[in-house]
């Protein structure tokens, strides 16, 4: 019928999705059967697909074809559009540290890089979901497939325990996120989000309230919000650092991009939920900050780094409660939407970054985690030394970088959307953050190194291309807001 | 009524699901506790058989207790972990902790009324389970395609329902437009219609629903029954075979039939899901390999 | 004339400098490799000499318009991008918009003025100083990055842009500082300098937040009138919520903490002394002429607001006369000459406070120039003296030097007069403008004026302390010693024993001895500097007041008035210097041969009264009073408040903080039923807090 | 068993579901663990099929089909997980997988 859509159309909307699909089909069947020896090939095919990918991502954003597809269980709209380009750049930098850091490790598997692809069609689906139930599965792809990621240095029991952490953990949280979503059905006969938002507002039952409970603790879980962030820390320092890093970005991109779906078409019946909301944000700001400091491994301080920046996040959800409160509340809300997604490209910048930076300097033989490692690194390799500086720097929230202005755009969100309080916090609970980014800024700058002259670093097409790529982003877009901001203001 | 002979199989059913829950947890060897599991997991498939939806009681039984338990039961003896001496349970605060917290969990939601009170106004007993012949709002499953059909009109059937109805609604459905979706008004103005047609006169007429598959139970009855007295329920039926997805056939919800015309049905939003398990499936499937494979 | 003449050019202002950073971060090191030590350095020291000065030269074009300018307000706006003479938009997201833009007007221009002039000639100096460092392009490419962001703070058109050049300059100190660290001793030194500086910048980004709460916008003024400065000065907000004292004494506050930090004003003030860890030329650009001063430049541009709240102008007097008085008694007894500055310059600093406090922003803005000028020669000056004596920093071991270094010494002997408040020389004409005012504070004000008092005569002693251990005590080190086997004593001088790392100017030479004048590049602006300190009063004399008069559009009108006459104030001024002045004279004079009086004393204690018999009663009720006492309470002061109670406090919120995260860690137990436990109390306390507000809610 | 409220089957999955976490707290072994969380998906089960025929919809039970889709992989990969930390730890204490923690 010509008008109404086709599935044709529907499969277009997805087709980034698909080429990862094939990309990753392609990679599994080719290391097996084609191109048994040359592991090169994989990381190279892996990049082309996930490129192509974002090409058409780029464009259908661009051209703004998206709509509601597969009967309305998919949004393809600017939010799902420009998170999957998140993701798609998240994976891209992904591919090129595992690139070298598989290497390092003689962990070239040939099941690395579909795994990602596919996890990142999950989180991408999770992004898009217009159902609950399409948002359960993304997740579920998702964690499925970081699962065996995190274990998947066989030889290393640290990478192993990561993993079973992780899964017996993971799943309990999904059996809850699973209970909250039946009660939401049961509550509103709907798990379609766009159809929830017009019907919540009239179905304020105790069921409908213990359901979104629950889809906090769901979503809260893979967000890493305190207090159900205690796996981040463990799973982070087990898991081989090329996974932690793809983790640390497409899990926190995906999970809060579902979160302001989730909780935008919840804003009816915000003040049921805003305490709660408000409430995880102070305790995961706080405490988040607050152990990062005692840390000694890096990889556990980007760990509880990460629970804060989640914090901050949820300062952006909780402003979308005030979407409804009239005019500046709905511009508040619509800050909070682009200060969102403006800040999660931030963060998969600084932290990949900062973890490619690990990477780079493992290329030595040795695996560079502990604080300690870094010691006068800025004699010795004062390049990596400072794109490290920059990324902390980012990452501490301090301008002229990105993370400065993704915190700010939060920030503002939250000042018009009269989340004083929350506002305040962050800004307080930023200084601490100080803390301990400059701890190692000041390992890296202050100190002499322990070892007299460490041989160089060898150089790693990889590693050194995602570092570059992400001090270059990082930057640029903190001096140059506005570039970004023509894609992320899309979502509005 | 004098005894609730439903209730008193279901308390008997649910008394069962519980035990062994709690034998499941209870147990110290693994292999019993599988072993418990499984009979749960029997429970479970009667309850989803009698709340008529066979299909998945079937699933039920033979992926659930089937398949996974004997996974499961494969890698407890595969490990060896029969002798449950290994795991002595320690003391400490843990468990006394977990049960009272789990039991706050349950009688919060309970005494808060999420799982006695929450559930929105429905038909206490469900038309077309127990045999009422009329529809609510949402026996109307695909309300934009009823609204096209009886719009376009395309077979005699349904332009001969259309023009039975009132001359409001058919004006409202000549506006409808496909791009739109219909608003509350015109779904309960269809349903009254449809309800009219239904309590009206004998609606069949072999000419008319030439074009028409009757279901094996329609043309049943309109062999043997006299017109006049299942009047309701041969229009209602008559009514289902003419919109055969658009309205419910709830009395075989469950059934694989239903169930799959609604999973591959463009127009319901299961395809996208269902496709998507496939790839879950073989995110399932490369995890294993990855994990099988000896170390190094 | 309303448009400003050549406002496309006001980009180059800040880009000449970063298209330094540029060059130099990307083929600095190259063109060393490449072109050979000696050349390459020149062609990088020159070019980023040449191109500050280029944006010195800009800034006179534009100084120049400014003046040429007609109209009330001498206002205009320009872009930071070079060529363009409308600002562009930096961040425009939903409502929010702020410019890459800048804003000129006498204020912004007068410091670009400030920050290229000097910071040129600084750069010039460092092209000498730093000859022999073996990173000599990693220097200039901060010192390039160091003198956009200044830039960027001082022309910002925006409190926001404002805050990225704020923390930008923090940035390039904090690396600069970080240059040459070797010594263990100050090895917490960039912590306690980042911390610091941290608790001002979280009052200054809430200050931000209050403004923008209020006013809605974070822009100072817009040609149409719709800034938060317009608005301030109107008294209404955008939304026509009146502008209260209120509210301003919350804003202002918040600044202020900001200001204290950046500012170095008590309690904040501990970073500064030890941030002269860096090269000197770092410390005289730095920590001296430009950056510290942002914060009274950041009050300056804020006084629309400062002088809504009497509260706030009050506390800035106080703290900044505090500071002032607290930080020359601890100069009184540092021996260590570039402590002795950098407490000066805190002290400095508080008059500069003092002076905003009394709303006499113009005063305390002739002040940050004047200093600008003869603190950047005694930095220098004393760098030439370091780098005259091999790196010995500590003025125990020095002394005889004037005839020795006779450039230095002259050209440092116009910065001790300028810093004393001699007339006419530059120094007293702004110290004594800010005394002026201060005394008309309140009902208090002659209060105020006499500390004041009292902290100059302790100025021009401690200065004239420094010039006698210095230059005209008797030599106490051994120059066939200097050189030959590098440098004595345990000085804590950073530029000491750091093997692989600059000797500079002393590398250079490797085999000479004794002491040596510095080369041309480092006294030219040494002579320069001079001649400013000596002149540059002159543009703001109350006879003639240019240098008010043009600063006036920028500034909030106050109430500020002079609490004496020019000519009273001028006596008493003068007559405080003297009295330092003889005072350091009668102590030090007699002792040229040990030039240690404090260390004696306390070692010698009661043997000074049994001295000979030709005492001079004055001398030893001087002695007596000002150096065992006196001194006694600055080392105290030094000793418990600023070493013990702010540092202590400092490192006590670190330790404090730290110890919590020590203490929660522990929650994280790694057991995965510990994790799940601590998820299912999360999920009861979410479910019922959640049941519990739709209960409240669906009650009502 | 028409007559039996679908509030019954709410507060009996509710029930199977709490059992469900007080095994994933208190047991040691990650397979039994492992079976608790499938108890709880059951239980959620339960929850959409009696939601499902409340509402005459067919919804509830096609998300069942999902989730049981979803248990299956989760099967395949936990056992997995769990297979492959008993070859290298020859134990199957979870308390003894302890070694990252603070």
């Amino acid at each position: 019928m010509p008008g109404s859509p086709t599935i044709w159309d529907d499969l277009t909307l997805i087709l980034p999705l698909i080429v990862l699909w094939i990309t990753s089909f392609v990679l599994l069947l080719g290391d097996v059967v084609v191109w048994k020896k040359n592991r090169d090939l994989n990381p190279i095919l892996a990049i082309v697909g996930t490129l192509i990918a974002l090409g058409i991502a780029v464009y259908q954003t661009i051209s703004l074809t998206g709509d509601k597809a597969f009967a309305r269980s998919l949004n393809m709209d600017a939010l799902a559009q420009v998170s999957m380009i998140a993701l798609l750049v998240t994976g891209l930098l992904a591919i090129l540290l595992a690139w070298t850091y598989l290497k390092n490790r003689g962990l070239e598997r040939g099941e690395y890089y579909p795994l990602m692809l596919l996890s990142v069609s999950g989180a991408a689906l999770m992004g898009a979901a217009n159902d609950l139930i399409v948002l359960f599965i993304g997740l579920e792809i998702l964690s499925f497939a970081l699962y065996v990621m995190a274990g998947f240095s066989r030889s290393d029991i640290r990478s192993e325990e990561a993993s079973i952490k992780y899964f017996l953990l993971g799943a309990f949280a999904s059996a809850f996120l699973l209970y909250g979503i039946a009660l939401v059905y049961g509550a509103t006969q709907t798990t379609q989000l766009s159809e929830l938002a017009s019907r919540v507002h009239s179905a304020q039952t105790p069921m409908l309230v213990a359901g979104i409970g629950l889809l906090i603790v769901g979503l809260g879980f893979k967000a890493a919000v305190i207090p159900f962030h205690q796996w981040t820390p463990d799973v982070y320092e087990g898991a081989p650092t090329s996974v932690t890093a793809y983790m640390a970005g497409a899990a926190k991109i995906a999970a809060f991009v579902a979160m302001l779906r989730v909780f935008d078409s919840l804003a009816p019946v915000s003040s049921v939920w805003l305490g709660a909301i408000q409430a995880l944000a102070v305790l995961t700001m706080v405490f988040g900050n607050l152990l990062a400091i005692a840390q000694t491994n890096v990889k556990r301080m980007l760990a509880y780094s990460s629970i804060a920046h989640a914090g901050y996040l949820m300062v952006a959800i909780a402003t979308l409660a005030h979407r409804l409160d009239g005019p500046r509340g709905a511009q508040a809300g619509e800050l909070a939407m682009t200060g969102s997604l403006f800040y999660l490209f931030a963060y998969t910048f600084m932290t990949l970054g900062a973890f490619g930076v690990l990477i780079y300097l493992s290329n030595r033989g040795k695996d560079y985690q502990q604080i300690e490692d870094l010691r006068g690194l800025v004699r010795h390799d004062p390049r990596t030394a400072y794109a490290m500086l920059f990324f902390m720097l980012s990452l501490g929230g301090i301008p002229p970088t990105m993370g400065f202005m993704g915190k700010w755009q939060i920030f503002y969100a939250a000042l018009s959307g009269g989340e004083i309080m929350l506002a305040i916090v962050m800004a307080l609970t930023s200084v601490m953050a100080a803390f301990y980014y400059l701890k190692i800024v000041y390992v890296m700058c202050f100190e002499e190194p322990r070892e007299a002259a460490p041989a160089p670093a060898q150089f790693s097409f990889g590693a050194s291309l995602s570092v570059l790529l992400s001090a270059a982003a990082t930057i640029l877009f903190g001096i140059m807001p506005g570039l970004l901001y023509t894609l992320t203001g899309l979502v509005r | 009524m004098s005894f609730n002979w439903s209730l008193m199989v279901f308390f008997i059913l649910a008394g069962i699901s519980v035990g062994s829950a709690l034998l499941v947890v209870a147990n110290r060897n693994p292999v019993r506790s599988a072993l418990f599991l499984v009979v749960n997991f029997f429970v479970l498939a009667i309850f989803f058989l009698t709340l008529s939806a066979q299909f998945i009681a079937a699933v039920q039984v033979i992926v659930y207790a089937g398949a996974i338990m004997v996974l499961f039961l494969f890698v407890i003896m595969l490990l060896n972990l029969g002798a449950p001496e290994a795991l002595k349970e320690r003391g400490g605060l843990q468990m006394p902790v977990a049960i009272a917290l789990a039991v706050v969990f349950i009688s919060s939601l309970g005494l808060a009324g999420s799982l006695t009170t929450g559930l929105p106004p429905t038909r206490a007993t469900p038309a077309t389970v127990d045999g009422s012949p009329y529809f609510t709002n949402r026996d109307i499953l695909l309300p934009a395609d009823l609204a096209q059909k009886l719009r376009n009109g395309a077979d005699p059937a349904t332009a001969y329902l259309r023009d039975q109805m009132h001359p409001e609604v058919q004006a409202k459905l000549a506006a409808y437009r496909d791009s739109d979706a219909p608003s509350v008004e015109l779904i309960s103005d269809m349903k009254r219609e449809l309800n009219r047609l239904v309590d009206g006169p004998n609606l069949y007429d072999p000419q008319r629903f030439s074009s028409v598959r009757l279901s094996r139970e329609t043309q049943k009855l309109l062999n043997s029954a006299s017109p006049m007295t299942d009047r309701k329920r041969i229009n209602r039926l008559l009514l289902q075979d003419v919109f055969p997805l658009e309205i419910t056939k709830s009395d075989q919800m469950g059934s694989v039939e239903t169930i799959g015309k609604a999973m591959f049905d463009a127009k319901q939003p299961w395809l996208l899901p269902f496709e998507l398990t496939s790839i879950l499936l073989l995110v399932g499937i490369v995890g294993s390999v990855v994990l099988a494979r000896r170390r190094g | 004339m309303h448009e400003l003449p050549s406002a496309n050019l006001v980009g180059l202002i800040t880009g000449l400098p970063l298209l330094g950073f540029l060059f130099h971060a990307f083929f600095g090191k190259l063109i060393i490799t490449r072109m050979g030590n000696a050349v390459g350095k020149r062609v990088v020291g020159g070019l980023a000499t040449a191109l500050v000065f280029a944006s010195f030269g800009v800034s006179l074009i534009i100084f120049s318009g400014l003046l040429s300018m007609e109209g009330e307000h001498k206002r205009a706006f320009a872009s930071l991008i070079p060529f363009l003479s409308k600002p562009v938009a930096w961040i425009d997201i939903a409502g929010f918009k702020a410019n890459f833009g800048a804003l000129v007007d006498p204020l912004s221009i007068l410091m670009c003025l400030i920050v290229t002039g000097i910071g040129g000639l600084i750069h010039l100096y460092a092209t000498g100083y730093m000859a022999a460092d073996k990173d000599y392009a990693r220097f200039f490419t901060y010192m390039n990055l160091f003198i956009f962001f200044m830039l960027v703070l001082v022309l910002a058109d925006n409190i926001l842009l404002m805050f990225v050049g704020w923390e930008g300059v923090g940035l390039c100190s904090y690396l600069l500082i970080s240059f040459w660290y070797e010594d263990t001793e100050n090895s917490k030194a960039g912590n306690k300098a980042f911390i610091v500086n941290r608790v001002g910048d979280v009052g200054y980004a809430l200050g931000i937040m209050a403004i923008f709460a209020f006013f809605g916008t974070l822009t100072f003024y817009t040609a149409d009138g719709k800034g938060f400065l317009d608005a301030a000065i109107a008294g209404k907000a955008a939304n026509g919520a009146d502008f209260t004292a209120e509210i301003a004494l919350v804003i202002g506050l918040l600044l202020f903490v900001g200001a204290c930090g950046k500012s170095a004003q008590f309690p904040l003030h501990v970073w500064l002394p030890d941030a002269m860890a860096g090269p000197t030329p770092v410390s005289a650009l730095i920590h001296a002429a430009t950056m510290v001063t942002a914060g009274v430049v950041m009050l300056t541009r804020m006084s629309p607001i400062i002088v809504k709240s009497e509260t706030v102008l009050l506390v800035v007097a106080v703290v900044g006369l505090f500071t002032a008085i607290f930080a020359a008694t601890i100069a009184l007894t540092q021996n260590d000459i570039k402590k002795v500055l950098a407490y000066s310059t805190v002290s400095q600093l508080g008059y500069m406070f003092l002076g905003c406090g009394a709303g006499a922003f113009g005063a305390g803005m002739f002040h940050v120039t004047t200093h600008a000028f003869f603190k950047a020669l005694l930095f220098l000056g004393a760098g030439s003296v370091i780098h005259a004596l091999h790196h010995e920093q500590d003025m125990r071991r020095m002394g005889g030097l004037s005839k020795k270094i006779k450039v230095t010494y002259l050209t440092m002997l116009a910065g001790w007069v300028a810093i004393c408040g001699i007339p006419p020389f530059a120094g007293f004409w702004s110290k004594d403008e800010i005394l002026g005012y201060a005394a008309g504070i309140h009902s208090f004000g002659m209060l105020i004026y006499a500390v004041g008092l009292i902290t100059a005569a302790l100025t021009a002693f401690y200065m004239s302390r420094l010039m006698w251990k210095t230059f005209w005590s008797d030599q106490r080190f051994d120059e066939a010693a200097l050189g030959a086997h590098g440098h004595g004593g345990d000085s804590h001088d950073a530029l000491h024993d750091h093997g692989n790392d600059a000797h500079s100017v002393h590398d250079a030479q490797p085999h000479s001895s004794g002491v040596k004048e510095s080369p041309p590049s480092m006294l030219v602006p040494l002579v320069i500097l001079a001649a400013l300190s000596v002149v540059g009063g002159f543009i703001g004399t109350p006879f003639n007041n240019f240098f008010e008069h043009f600063l006036e559009p920028s500034i909030a009108r106050s109430e500020a008035h002079h609490g004496v006459s020019f000519l009273t104030g001028a006596a008493l001024g003068t007559i405080a210097a003297a009295i330092g002045i003889a005072l350091a004279y009668t102590l030090y004079a007699k002792r040229r041969a040990t030039g240690e009086l404090l260390t004696e004393a306390q070692k010698a204690g009661n043997l000074l009264y049994q001295a000979p018999a030709n005492l001079w009663y004055v001398d030893r009720f001087f002695y007596d009073l000002f150096v065992i006492r006196g001194g006694n309470i600055a080392v105290a002061l030094w000793r418990v408040v600023d070493q013990n109670i702010i540092d202590g406090l400092v490192n006590a919120v670190a330790g404090i903080t730290g110890l919590f995260s020590e203490l929660f860690r522990r929650l994280q137990t790694g057991y995965i039923r510990a994790y799940a436990l601590s998820m299912l109390t999360g999920v009861v306390l979410v479910v019922i807090a959640l049941l519990w507000s739709a209960m409240r809610t669906m009650g009502k | 068993m028409l007559g039996v409220p679908t509030e019954y089957f709410l507060v009996l999955s509710g029930i199977l579901f709490t059992i469900g976490v007080i095994g994933v707290l208190i047991k040691r072994n990650p397979i039994v663990i492992f079976m608790c969380i499938e108890l709880m998906l059951n239980a959620v089960n339960l929850t959409f099929i009696a939601l499902g025929r409340h509402f005459v919809h067919v919804n509830g039970q096609m998300y069942v089909i999902f989730v049981m889709a979803v248990a299956a992989a989760e099967v395949a990969i936990g056992l997995g997980i769990i297979v492959a930390l008993f070859r290298s730890k020859e134990t199957i204490n979870i308390d003894e997988v302890n070694l990252m923690k603070y």
